[in-house]
């Protein structure tokens, strides 16, 4: 079956809007619907686009797969520091320590904006990876 | 020392499984070792900070991050938790000991088996549904790897079905969340115990939150109807593991039912765990007794003895309840001595059916001496921990008759698979085993393969480091005679960990009465393991042996289970 | 054939729930209105969800990255590897 | 009450399918069918007590109950790492028994006993 060059040309167009969406979701996750997981999802979603229709080698040049194994790795000693963070600075374990801001506006939520961000690359380096190993083992 | 350290018991062996990632990342620099010591002793250390105030009866409960309002997780940490969390890390730590000897075991493994101790710290700690859900999820998913961790077929295929049954189980449990959230519109244990008093629910509803409840919690701890899963997996799983799920896995979830079923304060359920306990211990034990697997026996042996704590915690009494405690305690000290030492005996003869091995005890004195120690705690001998234990337990089954006498005969049940066991080390095999060093010539193979025959090598050719595999087995050995000799100071203090008021009647095992029964166990106990393994009971055997229940039919067992259980709690709530 | 008792316990197992799981009427809404007068106040956050699986409730949110950290490696242990 | 008596079905299509389905990959989809009955059981839950977003950007009617949306969060990224793990040990039964079916397989299993 000879592959077309349609899926080839969508999924290079399309996955840089998809992860720009995904990032949308997991900064404004404590203003519009959204947060860390959703947008995580949407990431990984992005990634896997394209492992389906580029193939692994080439995607592998893209998001390396140690570099998405770190990620994952360091996003959740990240969590876990921040929750140490909370008994030193703030009121106990995983308790917010950073400014709250005037809630409505960006940089707004303190605490939770920097874990949103910490869960998005956590969740979507996790689900690119589960998706590329159980690819990986087809072809 | 302020309350807000609890969450310490579960933060530190996340911290400690960090490195042991790093370590994939730079395999030379050998930090998993260290590490995995670093973490257990500082979370020891904090339990015995803890251990003053908690012994004189103070108790924590927090919640996390200090946020206000009905949403935050709460976490509980009273004299009960301090007992799960001790026998978490001491049994953990012995068995991680156990496994730096054997090299095969990378840094993949103490990855697992640390955020397993964290997941069951969770467990223990937590006073909030859903913080419980997730932690027995985090339980549920390390378990399941580290089942399946030898990568052999029997034990995937062992750990596949533990997941779809631990997940029906959890789905289940759900439904219970979701009852409770209804109805009290919080998902704290104070807002359970503030439903059962007075539920807002029909009785219909009570049931279903009931049943959903202790049936998902009820899967993980493996009693009657849902205890299928459990000699398979944990037969399956590597040596630390098996001990490690037997000693203490199925214990902390046993931990989270009895906390249900105290806040629920439902005479029912306690009625359903006293019979199902009861029924579990005769059933474990007569399975054990038909097995030729050492690893399979030792696994029905778990749940046999989970159906004695259970049915101590279902007679309710004084006594009983205090005794399941201690036997929690003494079962996850004995059963891990006693597979790590069978684990031990199959590694040095890489076979582990009981038919081909014998007269290991001249060759490994050690071996035999711990596997004894174990052997006669498990079977109640007086010097041995499991002796107290038993007899709080027997003793506070007086008022249910039915059940004393079962129990009564599985321990006799279990003293007769107890001596089938040790065949292992005293029974001769008709052939001289043949030891590593003498060479193997072509014609010897053939005319010793029809008699039973291993090669025993030595610990070094196989690999183990002696001390480390040695070293827990000493401890647990000292620590099973402790908890015997010191048996009725320890039992005060359980009781008042438990109650908060010191004991009524003194209570003392070295009756002669006592004394004089365990001799009658012991003689009817030999005597039953004549009778299995004369010439009819081994065709007996092999028939039971081939009863095999398939894995749709343990789903149904689950099912099943579910529905008897909301059964009864709805037949009584009728007015 | 095998599959009646089975289908006997499911059937049975319907009807358990099907009588007694009862969503008539919402839940008592205390965590909302309180999440209502001081969400925002305490956790900065407009969207309450965030608020609560972030702020309120993030010790689920750090189980829930452990089970999928543990996840991924169990995959790659099984699945990564060439032996 | 249609409702609830719809997500009450596809909970018991997961249960039927997860015990009467003879292939491996078909219980692993039940097992997900389970799990997304619960979520919406919940998601149906809280939508009972108001009609709108849990965002306090100039809302105007009631808003939804946030509390089981934010569960759900969690017990679907649950659902997702065990069916992960779930699929790998599949995929592993497969290489080492050659068949999906559990009954062939525990044949199978029971004569290398």
């Amino acid at each position: 079956m000879k592959k077309t060059s349609i899926l080839d040309v969508i999924s290079r167009k399309l996955s840089p809007f998809i992860l720009l969406f995904g990032f949308y979701l997991v900064t404004y996750g404590h203003l519009s619907p959204g947060g860390g997981f959703q947008g995580g999802v949407v990431i990984a979603s992005g990634i896997v686009l394209l492992l389906l229709c580029q193939g692994t080698e080439r995607v592998q040049k893209l998001f390396p797969l140690t570099a998405v194994s770190f990620t994952e790795a360091l996003g959740f000693f990240a969590f876990l520091a921040m929750g140490f963070l909370g008994i030193f600075l703030g009121s106990g374990y995983l308790s917010n320590f950073l400014p709250i801001g005037t809630p409505g506006e960006v940089p707004s939520a303190g605490f939770i904006l920097v874990l949103n961000i910490v869960i998005g690359l956590k969740v979507g380096a996790g689900i690119t990876l589960i998706c590329f190993y159980l690819f990986k083992e087809e072809d | 020392m302020p309350e807000g350290g609890i969450v310490l018991f579960i933060v530190v062996p996340l911290a400690g499984s960090f490195f042991t990632l790093l370590e994939k990342i730079w395999p030379d620099r050998r930090i998993t070792k260290p590490s995995v010591l670093l973490v257990f002793l500082s979370c020891l250390l904090i339990l015995l900070i803890y251990a003053k105030p908690i012994f004189q009866g103070e108790e924590y409960r927090i919640i996390l991050g200090n946020w206000g309002g009905p949403i935050g997780i709460a976490q509980a940490m009273d004299g009960f938790a301090w007992v799960g969390l001790f026998l978490v890390y001491a049994v953990t730590f012995l068995a991680l000991i156990y496994a730096f000897s054997d090299k095969t075991y990378d840094s993949s493994f103490y990855f697992f088996s640390l955020i397993l101790t964290s997941g069951m710290a969770g467990v223990i700690l937590a006073a909030d549904l859903f913080n419980l859900f997730v932690c027995l999820e985090i339980v549920g998913i390390s378990a399941y790897i580290l089942i399946a961790y030898a990568k052999k077929e029997r034990s995937i295929l062992a750990s596949f079905k533990y997941l779809l049954l631990s997940s029906l189980g959890i789905s289940i449990f759900l439904l219970g969340i979701f009852g409770i959230y209804r109805n009290t519109g919080s998902l704290l244990f104070s807002g359970v115990a503030g439903y059962f008093a007075s539920p807002t629910g029909s009785a219909r509803e009570t049931a279903l939150i009931l049943a959903a409840l202790i049936a998902g919690l009820g899967v993980r701890t493996a009693f009657i109807p849902f205890h299928t899963w459990l000699p398979e997996a944990h037969s399956q799983a590597p040596h630390p593991v098996s001990a490690l799920l037997s000693g203490v896995v199925i214990k902390v979830t046993f931990i989270a039912v009895w906390r249900l079923s105290v806040i629920s304060g439902s005479l029912e359920v306690r009625n359903f765990l006293l019979c199902s306990g009861t029924i579990t211990a005769l059933v474990g034990v007569f399975w054990a007794l038909m097995q030729k697997e050492i690893k399979v026996l030792l696994a029905w042996h778990s749940v046999s003895q989970m159906g004695y704590i259970i049915a101590g915690f279902g007679a309710g009494t004084l006594l009983s309840v205090s005794g399941s405690l201690f036997h929690i305690l003494n079962h996850a000290l004995f059963k891990s001595l006693l597979f790590l030492s069978l684990g031990l005996v199959i590694i040095l003869t890489n076979e582990d059916s009981l038919k081909k091995i014998g007269g290991l005890g001249r060759k490994y004195p050690l071996l035999a001496l711990f596997f004894t120690f174990g052997a006669l705690s498990i079977a109640g001998f007086p010097p041995f921990n499991g002796f107290v234990s038993k007899k709080l337990i027997m003793v506070g089954l007086k008022e249910h008759p039915a059940a004393y006498w079962t129990l009564w005969i599985t321990s006799v049940g279990t003293l007769a698979s107890f001596t089938k066991l040790s065949a292992l080390f005293w029974k001769k095999l008709k052939k001289q085993p043949l030891s590593q060093s003498t060479p193997l010539r072509k014609g010897d193979l053939q005319k010793n393969s029809e008699e039973e025959v291993f090669q025993i090598s030595s610990m070094k050719k196989a690999g183990l480091n002696k001390t480390a595999a040695f070293f827990p087995l000493v401890v647990l050995s000292i620590l099973c005679l402790i908890t015997g000799l010191f048996g009725r100071p320890i039992f005060e203090m359980l009781h008042f960990l438990i109650f908060r008021q010191s004991p009524s009647g003194i209570f003392n095992p070295w009756t002669m009465e006592n004394l004089w029964e365990t001799f009658l166990v012991t003689s009817l106990g030999v005597f039953s393991y004549f009778l299995v393994t004369s010439r009819g009971g081994e065709v007996f055997q092999s028939r039971i042996r081939s009863l095999r229940l398939s894995l749709d039919w343990t789903l149904v067992f689950l099912l099943a289970g579910f529905i008897s259980l909301g059964l009864t709690v709805f037949l009584s709530k009728l007015p | 054939m095998k599959r009646i008792p089975q289908i006997v316990v499911l059937v049975i197992f319907s009807a358990f729930l099907f009588y007694s799981l009862q969503v008539d009427s919402p839940a008592p809404q205390k965590a909302r209105d309180y999440l209502l007068q001081n969400g925002p106040k305490e956790t900065g956050a407009v969207n309450l969800v965030t608020s609560i699986y972030l702020g309120y409730r993030a010790f689920d949110t750090l189980g829930e990255t452990i089970v999928l950290l543990v996840s991924v490696s169990g995959v790659v242990y099984f699945i990564g590897k060439k032996q | 009450m249609l409702r609830i008596y719809l997500i009450l079905i596809l909970f018991l299509l997961g249960v039927f399918g997860i015990i009467l389905c003879r292939n491996l990959i078909k219980k692993v989809i039940a097992l997900n069918i389970i799990n997304s009955a619960l979520i919406i059981l919940f998601i149906y839950l809280g939508s009972l007590s108001g009609d709108e977003a849990p965002i306090l950007l100039d809302q105007t009617g009631i808003i939804v109950d946030p509390v089981p949306q934010a569960l759900m969060l969690t017990a679907i990224v649950v659902g997702i790492c065990v069916t992960a793990l779930a699929l790998s040990l599949v995929y592993k039964l497969y290489k080492a028994y050659g068949t999906l079916d559990i009954q062939e397989i525990e044949k199978k299993a029971r004569e290398n006993a």
